[in-house]
């Protein structure tokens, strides 16, 4: 069997993804999430987070969350030393309830997207995004 | 107020009435975490844009609070419907105090 | 070992979104083609083909650069727009003030660094504007790698992407292009490693989890996810020289202006790109 | 308290004092080091035996070996991204000997000419030698990459490494 080039790159990311080591998510993170449900209880679905598997770098991270019908999304690195990222308040004039932006991630963790419903319930979604390790050693 | 900060909006400049329609928006500035240290080990103080928001027309599209861990040159994608004819009004809110607007007019057909 | 390669390729469904995608094409905007793979030029003997560094980053790195909006590169861009306006210096002149609007430096990028007859030296295009500033403007030079230098650059770059890099080599630059060679092979500082090393015999291998490019200079400067600023050449053959636990060049001198256009003429046949986006 | 601290000191300083002494008696310098026909350094640079906890250790770490930054290794799959640009070590303690694997990490140009592996215990001959990253010139002999017993305690991991099952 012969690997193209492409093939093999990929699997040598492969083998490092399986072995990414996280930051545990701290006991600030479930109190930042907290403080934005007021401890309700998290469903799932409902909503979307979408983010690279893999970060080239973790200065800039682009995600995409989205939560038809919320009437707000919060967002949280959990890994983070400051877990909060940015709360979305979606007026009426909001045609979809989305939003796409950069952050930044200290190392490989979770990102949380939390949806607040308007019957008051609670949705999350959770994804991990491993952020790369540079070659040099300067 | 820091310095170089300039706002810019993207918005189409027509739309059918009800149409969803996506706005981007990035505003340059450095977004100062408050947790990196200068080369004398000194904390480098927080300053970051903390509030963005967004009307049509005085009713609201979407109220970000925004933290640290916004990239620096922070920028946002959404999506509005647009009942009329009108102007978005972006604003953003400097952790100095500075507040900095930018305006965008849209025809609707 | 086989069973093992097999086993590794089957994880790549996991990991595939994320890699860079080498078939990938670059249109910006919607409306400008970048040329990111071409023939090796024929002086060039460790390559048969070229790639833009674009090639080598991520989907989402990538999709940084494909619209002008989403480029954090074009804000840098604008506030040279301005300064290229304004009046500086004893002699009360712009950029505008003789050449009119950015966009009539159209084809300058793509064919520097080049020689001067009238000077009788090789030309950068950051030693042409400080030029341009000493000499019309009877204004200060700009820092070689200071950011008012990297904005005016990215501006003068922008107005010729898609245009295609054609960087001479021969006639009064022969010795210049000679030198830049001999370094671009030669091995420096503890580490003993040249710019060969990484970007003629390594590209597309993984360092860690950076994945080497080839190395052209097309794209700069470059906004760099890493320090989100822009980056010029010299800083970055600076910063490279420097992880090879090197004593360094400094920039703008004669071995960096020979590198540059060395490494430049490496690209001849890839587009314009500056302002790039890299990680 | 005053009087314990005042004892962990003495004992710090005499016990430092004592291995310089010990290390300084067994080690071969970087530029005394004998080097076989085909790059391999049979005997220890140190005379103590490698410890290879240390030498995994030393393997990750970015400002030490930072030799996952080119080669990966199974048996460290728990620190993620390992790079492409060397051979996997997987099984190297069944494809060289140890004195094989001393001399290419101290310097595998010995073994291989071409090699980008930078030297690990080699302190001059350099061509713009810096100061460590910093960019600033430094002054031959330099500090070599890895202490002697460093080399030690990494070939003593390597000799650990088997082709996985």
């Amino acid at each position: 069997m012969k690997l193209t080039r492409r093939q093999t790159m990929l699997a040598a990311m492969g083998t490092a993804a399986i072995a990414a080591l996280p930051i545990k998510a701290s006991a600030a993170a479930d109190d930042a999430i907290a403080a934005f449900t007021g401890g309700a209880e998290l469903g799932e679905g409902g909503i979307t987070l979408t983010a690279p598997e893999i970060a080239e770098n973790g200065n800039t991270v682009p995600i995409e969350v989205s939560a038809p019908g919320a009437e707000a999304i919060a967002i949280f690195a959990d890994g983070n030393p400051t877990p909060a990222v940015a709360t979305v308040l979606f007026g009426p004039l909001a045609a979809e309830q989305m939003a796409a932006t950069r952050i930044r991630l200290a190392g490989t963790q979770d990102v949380v997207a939390v949806a607040r419903m308007p019957d008051g319930s609670f949705v999350q979604a959770r994804q991990e995004v491993k952020v790369t390790i540079g070659g040099c050693g300067g | 107020m820091a310095e170089n900060v300039k706002p810019r909006v993207r918005v189409p400049g027509t739309a059918s009435a009800g149409e969803v329609i996506t706005i981007k928006t990035l505003i340059s500035h450095t977004m100062e975490s408050g947790q990196r240290k200068d080369d004398d080990g000194n904390t480098i103080p927080r300053s970051i844009i903390n509030r963005f928001v967004v009307d049509f027309n005085g009713e609201n599209v979407i109220d970000v609070q925004l933290e640290p861990a916004i990239s620096t040159n922070p920028f946002f994608e959404f999506q509005a419907t647009v009942p009329e004819s009108g102007t978005f009004n972006f604003t953003w809110y400097d952790d100095d105090g500075s507040v900095y607007t930018e305006a965008k007019d849209i025809t609707v057909s | 070992m086989k069973k093992l390669a097999v086993a590794a390729v089957l994880s790549v469904s996991v990991a595939a979104p994320s890699v860079a995608d080498e078939t990938a094409n670059l249109v910006l905007n919607g409306e400008t083609q970048i040329t990111v793979r071409a023939d090796a030029p024929a002086h060039v003997d460790g390559l048969s083909e070229i790639i833009s560094g674009w090639v080598f980053r991520s989907d989402e790195t990538q999709a940084l650069q494909m619209d002008d909006f989403d480029n954090p590169g074009m804000i840098f861009v604008d506030e040279a727009r301005d300064t290229w306006n304004e009046a500086s210096g004893e002699a009360g002149e712009s950029c505008a003030s003789c050449h009119g609007e950015p966009e009539s430096m159209a084809g300058v990028r793509p064919v520097y660094p080049k020689w001067n007859e009238e000077a009788g030296e090789v030309r950068t295009l950051a030693m042409q504007i400080n030029d341009c500033r000493e000499t019309r403007m009877e204004a200060e030079p700009w820092g070689y790698t200071s950011g008012a230098m990297a904005n005016m650059e990215a501006l003068i770059s922008s107005v010729s992407r898609g245009m295609t890099i054609n960087v001479a080599i021969d006639g009064p630059v022969a010795a210049t292009y000679a030198a830049g060679e001999e370094l671009y092979y030669t091995r420096t500082g503890q580490l003993e490693l040249s710019c060969a090393s990484c970007h003629e015999q390594n590209y597309g291998n993984y360092i860690r989890a950076d994945h080497l490019s080839q190395g052209h200079i097309n794209g700069f400067p470059v906004y760099r996810l890493k320090n989100a600023k822009l980056n010029t050449v010299h800083a970055r053959f600076k910063g490279c020289v420097r992880d090879t636990r090197a004593e360094t060049f400094s920039p703008g001198s004669p071995e960096f202006v020979a590198l540059e256009l060395y490494v430049a003429s490496r690209g001849n046949g890839l587009s314009v790109e500056g302002p790039s986006v890299r990680n | 308290m005053k009087y314990a601290v005042k004892l962990t000191t003495g004992c710090m300083v005499g016990c430092a004092a004592l291995i310089a002494t010990v290390a300084f008696a067994e080690t071969v310098e970087p530029t005394q080091v004998a080097y076989g026909d085909y790059g391999e350094v049979e005997t220890s640079l140190t005379g103590v035996p490698g410890d290879p906890e240390n030498g995994k250790l030393i393997m990750v770490d970015r400002g030490k070996g930072n030799c996952i930054a080119c080669h990966q290794v199974t048996s460290l799959e728990e620190f993620p991204f390992h790079g492409e640009v060397g051979p996997s070590l997987d099984g190297v303690s069944e494809r060289w000997s140890e004195a094989d694997l001393r001399g290419i990490v101290a310097n595998a140009k010995m073994a291989f000419p071409e090699t980008v592996m930078p030297s690990f215990y080699k302190t001059q001959g350099y061509f713009r030698p810096g100061d460590a990253y910093t960019g600033k010139a430094g002054e031959e002999p330099l500090p070599p990459l890895l202490a002697a017993q460093e080399i030690e305690d990494v070939v003593a991991y390597l000799m650990t490494i088997k082709y996985p099952d």
